[in-house]
């Protein structure tokens, strides 16, 4: 049957690959259907509540906290995020003190900064929040803020047109995942196929990517969400996916363990997750087989 | 007045025992009890949070509510009053009454930025218009007779606004108030969760990103009970000013 | 409105604020107001296309049965609040807390007990619409005049009769003003709900364009919202006018 | 005080005795605290007309809605033809005080109204109705809506819409309180014509003095609230002297002032 | 049809040659294409009471208005005292057909509104508009609001504003049509004692003939539309003879005859 799958943002750009991977899976003969909710909190509540099958974010908060039976089982993207800040400022250690622009209180780029200030030993001032980077980068170049941290496509745009205003301050790798595609325990186990349809689809088409970035813009199906977005957005799909592939953002293993690890100790370290990170157990986030099954 | 005050009574337990009865199946992971709610509130209020939180919403809705009515009943009065300025604003007025402001967040936004700027004028925006129409339409719609009469008793022209036109279009003018109000209520909660999250709806949000439900649903309790306080006064302000307007039921 | 004995058509000033918008856009002042004539060429370029027609379907199908459940269920609540004294003293309170609520703080309380699909938005476009139709019912029926319901009854009348030839009627006026402002309100609603809830229809249209900055865009499909919204305000405003001859006769 | 019937000039026998179209026996009716009617009895003649005479407020309208079934009395009851009044009847149809007019139907609809409630068919009561607007005068009016209307002819209206059910207890309350005082004396001679040539019992509350005396066969003065009968008054031939003697006429004359001085004792 | 004076009974030559406070000449006054008035000519002597008696919508709102300053003629001109009229004045006061309280307003607000517009201080003003409240009769009432009082008191409250302004001009237009018969007479009586005891110019319109000649100095008969002046009627001197008995005079009679046949014709 039809397996409902639960977006945390309207398709554009960022989601050409996935819906690529979707088309793939489709003609194995995976049957979905997506629905675009406008943040991650909700899709993993559809998620939890029954009404979605599979979902789109990083529900670790809700796994520990709520005892949700649900688990991840593929990697989408990393947290690439970057501070980018006005030429007052040049490295991490400067913005002690300093408000900073975010996207949401206990969100991704929050993580970020709480991790920021553990690695390099500051406090930041008062945090500000706005979701979307786009939003962000509007308030950095009206001078309505001197600091944010903002996405990988949005930091190479900015840094293209104004790049004579602007730092991108150098920072730490990080591994751990921003959007990851989960699913209830009980549903992974009683639609194996369908999960492993998908899963074979995604990693497929993130290995493909990795060697080749135009295929996206070449498998774009032009009657599908993506092939429907403005031209102007379309004809930037090579150059975000090219930037993408270089600054690593998708891994063309789809996380496994290595992300499984890296995230619970990101999470612990974020405050999202309680609990000494070594002690937590994998099995209890991450649902591998599906995974190690299309690698092989 | 005992009879009326048991039925709301038995209404309110009917409606909050549905809430902790759909609570308790529970119809979902995310749907916490009437009364987990209410603790959750207590604890809000007793540590503070609820109060610094109103503080911050308060800001944006109290200087945009006012905004639009003096602003509102100002425009209002002038539209009723004149044909050209009827001629030349109604139109937007009833553009901006229709239009789904809540699609225009992001552009404010970019033009106003993220601080109190921003919140206020989409305070104003949703609460304006109907403001503005209400007047304009009960201004236009004053009786010719009153007026007459005022005129053959010598008023000048600020006599006739201040002590015939106001009055006799204030149950109009109070009920776009409210309308206002309610829609200004809307505006702010809608820039707390789509420009910055601060204040209630930063309460809001971020309970529901750490499955906090309680919290945020005694959040949102807080907020609607806030509004029907606000309205509630508003009320007694319009008794209290014109007291004659308020006839009473016909069927009774 | 007269210009040297001319009348003018009463939105006709529009023209001169849409000059207004294509001076502002021309002089470049700000890139978040493109010309008017850009916004224009923008809408004709994307109205036929399949995104823009699934938009459109998608929210036109929340709205209008969104708006039919509210004109559905508030008139006859409405009537019967006017008519009946119990009913209304349990129900008025909550109709006016719901009125004055801010509707968006309950979006989420939706979402968990309707769902988070076309449900929710359809109910939520209905919550913005139903409580103001459901009180100008009211209105409308408690000012009826008393006699016109003796007469009927002193004729004869049995209690449908009644509901159908005079209750309605003679609240016709209070029940289609609450019809406009409603159906207004369920424009806000509509777009409310796709924007918070899932994200579909114009809603989903507005985040991505405003997201990428496509102005043109954005004003093109919100310039469809405001003629979609004011015509039907205009229409029920000019019914509402056909039958104003008696509305202040009663 | 007492329902002692003092009788005025005994003209018409046969009219005299005739039997009781309605007959309402101790009737009281309260509002809440407010005692309108008290233990109030009075006979109404079949074929004659029968007017109600008293102070502002003192329950002429109570009484009427009370005869017609619209109100319960507290207590007493009604009789209609021998049979006790429960509830509306086709035997009885009301003139408004206020016109009672449906606003958005048109004069022909608001007349053929109460055929339109007992299911007559559309062109049968058509006819009927575009005959009882000839007979009050407003043919070629047919068309217009209630607020397009004169005062007097709206009250016209709920006239014909009365007459047109053929009723046969009309209850009239102050009929002719909206016309000028020319109209209304055309209105008075139609009205006598209805009650010489159609066997109909009227019941009819008007505040005119002169008006009560010219057009009853009995008049009852009602006291002030809480209201009984004060007396009963049959001014009787008066009519057939014609409209411009009557006002010379010395018994019209002594009777006006009897009324007159009977009532006047509230207004001071 | 000319405005030829046809005199009535001359009792008051002193009254009869006063000096005229308020003189319409020549007055047209069209709404659109309705002709409500064309060229009226009519004089109202210094403290007497003219009554205006003609069909409804003849136009005597509208003369009431243009004499108010209320309503500009389309030609002709209205002099007060000597004075042209360019908008209302405080020589003036109006009584209004349809009351015009305010509704949001008690009792002793509306009554002392007139002032209230004039800058009269509020204790002062109060004072005052309790003095007539008393004397209309509604002492008691001050606090009530409009929608808690019956037509005649409303009317009276109306009557009390005019009242207490104190202008020389009194425009009553059909000021005692809410009240039942019984007060509409003592309110005839009041009037009366204004005429009699201050030196007043009353201009009054009303619809009933009786009344007009019970009350009037002068009567002017009003045309149909577009109105003139058809006749002036002079019926002075009943009021002498006390309202118990003047109803069997002749003279009374014969005028209110000669008023009826004028008028008749346009109801036939
Ligand atoms: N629905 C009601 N509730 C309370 N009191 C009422 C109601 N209807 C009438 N009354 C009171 O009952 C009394 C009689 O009223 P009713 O209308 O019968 O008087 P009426 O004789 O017809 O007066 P009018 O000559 O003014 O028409 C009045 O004093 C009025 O205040
Ligand atoms: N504002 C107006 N616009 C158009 N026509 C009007 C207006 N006011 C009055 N008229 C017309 O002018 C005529 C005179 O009206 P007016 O009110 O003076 O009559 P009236 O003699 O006072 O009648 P009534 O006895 O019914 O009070 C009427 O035929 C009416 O239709
Ligand atoms: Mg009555
Ligand atoms: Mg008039």
């Amino acid at each position: 049957d039809t397996i409902r799958i639960a977006l945390a943002e309207t398709p554009s750009d960022e989601l050409a690959a996935f819906f690529v991977a979707l088309d793939r899976a489709k003609a194995n003969g995976l049957d979905y259907e997506w629905t675009a909710f406008s943040d991650e909190e909700l899709a993993i509540q559809a998620v939890l509540s029954g009404q979605m099958d599979i979902g789109f974010g990083t529900p670790y908060a809700a796994m520990q906290r709520s005892k949700a039976p649900v688990r991840i089982i593929f990697q989408l993207s990393k947290l690439k995020f970057f501070p980018v800040t006005t030429k007052k400022y040049e490295k991490l250690e400067d913005l002690d003190g300093q408000p900073i622009l975010l996207h949401s209180r206990g969100g991704g780029t929050d993580s970020i900064a709480n991790v920021i200030e553990q690695k390099a030993g500051i406090t930041f001032g008062e945090r500000s929040y706005v979701p979307g980077s786009a939003n962000r980068v509007v308030a950095l170049v009206a001078g309505q803020a001197d600091a944010t941290i903002i996405d990988l496509s949005n930091k190479n745009k900015i840094m293209r047109e104004h790049g004579d205003k602007f730092n991108v301050l150098p920072m730490f790798e990080v591994e751990a995942s921003d959007e990851a595609l989960f699913a209830n325990l009980d549903w992974i186990q009683a639609n194996e196929e369908d999960v492993q349809i998908f899963v074979n689809a995604l990693l497929s088409v993130w290995r493909d990517m990795n060697e080749d970035p135009t295929i996206i813009s070449r498998e774009t199906n032009p009657d599908g969400p993506i092939g429907q977005l403005p031209p102007e957005i379309l004809g930037e799909l090579d150059g975000f996916y090219k930037d993408a592939v270089e600054g690593g953002l998708y891994d063309p293993n789809g996380g496994g363990e290595k992300a499984a690890m890296a995230d619970m100790e990101w999470y612990s370290q974020a405050g999202q997750l309680e609990g000494d990170p070594a002690s937590l157990n994998i099995e209890d986030f991450w649902y591998m087989k599906p995974l190690e099954a299309a690698m092989n | 007045m005992t009879r009326s005050l048991a039925l709301k009574l038995l209404s309110a337990v009917i409606v909050f025992g549905a809430w902790e009865i759909a609570g308790r199946i529970p119809v979902s992971y995310a749907f916490p009890t009437f009364f987990d709610s209410m603790r959750a509130l207590a604890a809000m209020t007793f540590d503070g949070t609820l109060f610094a939180a109103y503080g911050e919403t308060l800001k944006p809705l109290v200087i945009g509510v006012a905004i639009s009515a003096v602003l509102g009943i100002a425009l209002g009065l002038w539209i009723g009053l004149s044909s050209w300025f009827d001629w030349l604003f109604s139109p937007i007025f009833v553009v901006m009454q229709a239009a789904p402001l809540a699609a225009l967040i992001p552009l404010l936004v970019m033009a106003y930025g993220i601080g109190l700027t921003s919140k206020v004028f989409v305070v104003c925006i949703m609460a304006m218009p109907v403001i503005v129409l209400n007047t304009a339409g009960a201004v236009r719609n004053t009786p010719s007779n009153l007026k007459e009469m005022g005129r053959s008793f010598l008023a000048n022209d600020t006599d006739i606004i201040l002590k015939i036109i106001l009055p006799d279009a204030s149950p109009i003018i109070f009920s776009g108030l409210r309308l206002g109000v309610s829609a200004g209520f809307i505006g702010a909660i809608l820039s707390e969760l789509k420009i910055t999250p601060t204040g209630v709806g930063d309460i809001i949000t971020f309970s529901r990103s750490i499955a906090d439900y309680p919290s945020m649903y005694a959040a949102i309790f807080s907020i609607i009970a806030l509004a029907v306080l606000f309205l509630n006064l508003l009320e007694k302000l319009e008794t209290v000013l014109f007291e004659g307007n308020i006839r009473g039921y016909v069927s009774d | 409105m007269t210009v040297f004995g001319i009348r003018l058509p009463g939105m006709s000033s529009l023209i001169l604020w849409g000059l207004l918008w294509e001076l502002i856009g021309r002089s470049g002042l700000t890139f978040f107001v493109p010309p008017l004539s850009e916004v224009v060429a923008t809408l004709f370029a994307i109205i036929g296309t399949p995104a823009f027609l699934k938009a459109l379907g998608e929210t036109a199908y929340a709205f209008v049965v969104g708006v039919f459940a509210a004109v559905g269920i508030g008139i006859p609540v409405g009537i019967l609040m006017g008519k009946n004294r119990l009913l209304d003293e349990l129900l008025l309170p909550w109709v006016n807390i719901f009125l004055s609520a801010p509707l968006t703080a309950l979006v989420p309380v939706l979402m968990v007990l309707f769902g988070f699909g076309m449900k929710s938005i359809i109910i939520t476009t209905a919550l913005f619409a139903i409580w103001i139709i459901i009180l100008n019912a009211r209105a409308g029926v408690l000012q009826i005049n008393r006699s016109l319901v003796e007469m009927a009854r002193s004729f004869g009348a049995s209690p449908l009769d009644a509901f159908f030839k005079i209750y309605l009627w003679a609240a016709l006026p209070e029940i289609l003003g609450g019809v406009r402002i409603g159906v207004i309100r369920a424009v806000k609603g509509v777009i409310i709900g796709q924007l918070l809830i899932s994200i579909v229809g114009f809603g989903a249209l507005f985040e991505l364009y405003s997201a990428n900055f496509l102005m043109a865009h954005f004003w093109a499909v919100l310039i469809v919202l405001f003629a979609l919204a004011f015509t039907i305000s205009e229409v029920l405003a000019y019914i509402e006018r056909r039958i104003s001859f008696y509305a202040a006769k009663r | 005080m007492a329902t002692s019937p003092i009788k005025g000039n005994v003209v018409h026998p046969a009219k005299f005795n005739a039997e009781n179209a309605v007959s309402a026996r101790r009737i009281s009716k309260n509002y809440g605290a407010v005692e309108a009617l008290k233990n109030l009895s009075l006979d109404f003649p079949k074929g004659q007309l029968t007017s109600l005479l008293g102070p502002s407020g003192c329950g002429k309208t109570t009484l009427l809605k009370i005869i017609a079934g619209l109100l319960d009395p507290t207590s007493g009851e009604v009789e209609v033809n021998g049979r006790a009044v429960t509830g509306p009847g086709p035997d009885r149809a009301f003139v408004f005080q206020d016109f009672a007019l449906l606003p958005w139907a048109n004069v022909i609809r608001n007349v053929a109204f109460g055929l339109e409630l007992r299911g007559v068919a559309q062109s049968e009561r058509e006819d009927i109705a575009a005959r009882y607007i000839r007979q009050v005068g407003l043919a070629g009016f047919e068309k217009s809506y209630p607020h397009e209307l004169s005062g007097g002819m709206r009250q016209r209206v709920g006239l014909a819409r009365a007459l047109s059910v053929d009723a046969q207890v009309l209850l009239m309350d102050e009929p002719f309180s909206a016309v000028d005082e020319q109209t209304r004396r055309k209105f008075q001679e139609d009205l006598l014509g209805l009650v010489a040539n159609e066997n109909k019992t009227f019941i009819f509350v008007t505040h005119s003095i002169e008006e009560a005396v010219y057009v009853s066969d009995q008049i009852a003065l009602l006291l002030p609230r809480p209201s009984r009968v004060h007396e009963i008054i049959r001014p009787s031939g008066f009519r057939d002297k014609g409209v411009d003697n009557i006002r010379r006429d010395p018994e019209y004359l002594d009777i006006v002032d009897r009324i007159w001085a009977s009532l006047r004792s509230y207004v001071e």
